[in-house]
């Protein structure tokens, strides 16, 4: 599945590969666009460090898996986050760059939402931390609006006909967070032992929550 | 622009390959590329729509091969340069030009997390009524703009209607041309599928997208 | 398809840039690859239509970085593969499987400019009759075949005017897929600038397409 | 204006380059294709030959300027070009390949014609030989047809609001060429000096015919 991210093909017949291609010379690139910046006072190398450190540590799926937990947990909880999601998930200590306007979105036995961005690569960064490769991929940008149960069968999801799926192109700055189908077996659960279960592809639509 | 970049409903891409285990990172230098992106634009020189635009201008065969990082790092050199915080010579030497005085960075590190957090809200109060209502039809307007939009070409010309209504939205038309936030109504747009890609399409799916007032007429 | 090739209405790709005094081949090998492709292409495997969407079905970003002539070559040894004629361990050592023995050219020195003079037209005889007429309202069908089709996207949902008959020709959705050549209507339909781009078009400017019957609604 | 066929840029960080990339790569591998379809016997080396030597020195856009010529000489000649354009440009020796259903579009003063292919590179090869790169340039195919008055102001052709212009997309195997408008102080000049006039770009309705 990762044979998105070899470097096998090289760049003269390549495939339509997206990443990792001339990884040495960037990489010494983008050392010297730093140092230059650093050298002008354009930005503190310890502000680049705490950057990295936020999306490397502190913001990923799991605060969108506790969001997720909670509403399974809380009935008042899920009723204020698909009315209001952004003072909801605030509620929870999450806001803020790339969430600033959030909109949950609630599957259930007959509907799948399915969140993508097809201009660039638009995603709730504070509940589900920075994209994986494939949400960024011309294939799931293109695919995602037009054939989403392809998209889903693809991630092992084939859903009935009569399912109906809703796909969110998150062409503004709203952005969505898919409140998953809790699944059976999970009663009395602690929200916590909940969140383990919850995936982040779950919150973007591309598969469901399995039972424990 | 009607740019490589609108690629909602292209084929040609092949499957949708996930990497089971993937970190957030693949190299440091993609940590560094978000890093200083994120940090030089703490001088507000440009805005999210005109560093969203210099990705769109990329020439397209790169918009294609490069990676995201890759592609945020030429366009971060393209904002800079086009500020004018950093010389094509500097670029080139590496150097700082000795006859630029050196700057105090504005994002420190105790700033990162408070900066983050409170992100950059586009919705702006407004005395403006919206012009449309949830439940009315709307047809998404057959423009071409030359410049930033967000306005797929995918749904140009088709009748969809009124979900959700946001409030008024920094426009991005405008403000990735540096023209003002004019802000307007935005609002979530149902489109039936088979509306967008015909008969072939399930009768049950819909696609919802985030329209300013600019995009759209009444049905 | 909705693929990279189908790139009318695009904007990005910057200026038109002619070539003073431009030769007719910028090398030799350009010249060998025009010539392959024909001659290979009498051995009657693949027709004109399936031979372009072996191109369209490149990867896109080969298709936007690699040359003309260099998208036939990778065209024709796709086609070549495809029909059996080539065996991809062949290709791979460069040296002929001697299992399979020696052919005798179809297209020899002898045939090359009659076959050139005599082409291949595509117009059929039919009995049915044109659905539509000369002067007719049209709109170009909001359809996204998977396949190959002629019918660009920038037309589609599109409302036009018949403006020329041409007979029936072979369809080139079914015709690409090998699965017949199904000849029906070809008419030139006239859309009106505006129609396609918007109000910022010039009034009196139109494009015209060659347009199949099952590409068209009348309006 | 030939920058688009230098090889200055490489592929890493290119511009959108479209011709002679990895020339010498590629030369090696044409061979080795043309070797191996020799050796099967599937390709003639003298047909081969005999393709390249047409369409390097007999089918070009020489073609097309003697049909315009006549058609300007000759109001009869004219009358059916406009009519029947396949019968009356195979009545001057020019048929087949490319250019088996022909339209011959005219120039007015009020009527601009401009010929293009957006979704491949179609082009009447009888008449005018094989197509140049910029009219197979991802630039002139999306652009023609949006901006045909941009893409004329690049060629140095402004022309008027209130000329009409006409664009031809080439989606099927009908073939379009133009027949410009004959240019003033030209009168009683024969056909073989008019031919010298007619640039292939005059007849793609990028270009007028300049007065002698």
């Amino acid at each position: 599945m990762s044979k998105g991210h070899d470097s096998d093909h090289g760049h003269d017949h390549g495939q339509d590969h997206e990443e990792h291609s001339a990884l040495s010379e960037t990489a010494l690139r983008v050392r010297a666009l730093e140092s230059l910046l650093v050298e002008k006072g354009l930005v503190d190398p310890a502000a680049l460090d705490a950057i990295v450190d936020a999306y490397q540590s502190k913001i990923g799926p799991r605060n969108g898996a506790r969001i997720v937990a909670r509403a399974w947990s809380d009935p008042a909880y899920k009723a204020q986050l698909l009315k209001d999601a952004t003072s909801a998930i605030a509620g929870m200590g999450y806001s803020g760059a790339q969430g600033e306007h959030m909109v949950v979105v609630e599957n259930t036995p007959s509907v799948h939402n399915l969140v993508v961005c097809t201009l660039c690569s638009c995603y709730p960064w504070p509940v589900l931390g920075l994209p994986p490769v494939w949400y960024k991929s011309s294939a799931y940008r293109s695919r995602a609006v037009i054939d989403p149960r392809g998209v889903l069968r693809e991630f092992g999801l084939a859903l009935p006909d009569e399912v109906a799926v809703r796909v969110w192109d998150s062409t503004a700055e709203i952005r969505y967070l898919v409140l998953p189908e809790r699944p059976a077996g999970t009663e009395g659960m602690t929200a916590e032992a909940l969140a383990d279960l919850v995936t982040r592809d779950s919150m973007i639509g591309t598969a469901k929550v399995a039972a424990p | 622009m009607n740019g490589i970049h609108d690629m909602g409903g292209m084929h040609g891409f092949g499957p949708v390959e996930p990497e089971a285990n993937e970190p957030v990172f693949h190299a440091p230098w993609e940590a560094r590329v978000l890093a200083l992106r994120r940090a030089a634009g703490a001088w507000r020189r440009w805005n999210i729509d005109a560093g969203r635009h210099s990705i769109e201008t990329l020439p397209p065969a790169d918009y294609l091969r490069l990676t995201y990082y890759e592609k945020w790092f030429e366009s971060v050199i393209k904002l800079l340069l086009g500020a004018g915080l950093v010389t094509p010579q500097e670029l080139a030497s590496g150097r700082r030009d000795p006859a630029v005085p050196v700057a105090t960075p504005p994002l420190t590190a105790d700033k990162v997390m408070p900066a983050i957090l409170a992100g950059s809200p586009t919705v702006r109060a407004t005395s403006a009524k919206p012009r449309f209502t949830v439940g009315q039809a709307v047809r998404a307007r057959g423009i071409n703009p030359g410049g930033h939009t967000r306005l797929p070409r995918y749904v140009r010309g088709r009748l969809g209607t009124i979900e959700c209504d946001h409030g008024a939205h920094v426009f991005p038309d405008s403000n990735a041309r540096f023209e003002g936030e004019k802000p307007q109504f935005l609002y979530t747009v149902r489109f039936a599928a088979r509306e967008l890609w015909g008969e072939t399409a399930n009768p049950v799916d819909t696609v919802h997208l985030d329209l300013w007032e600019d995009y759209l007429d009444a049905a």
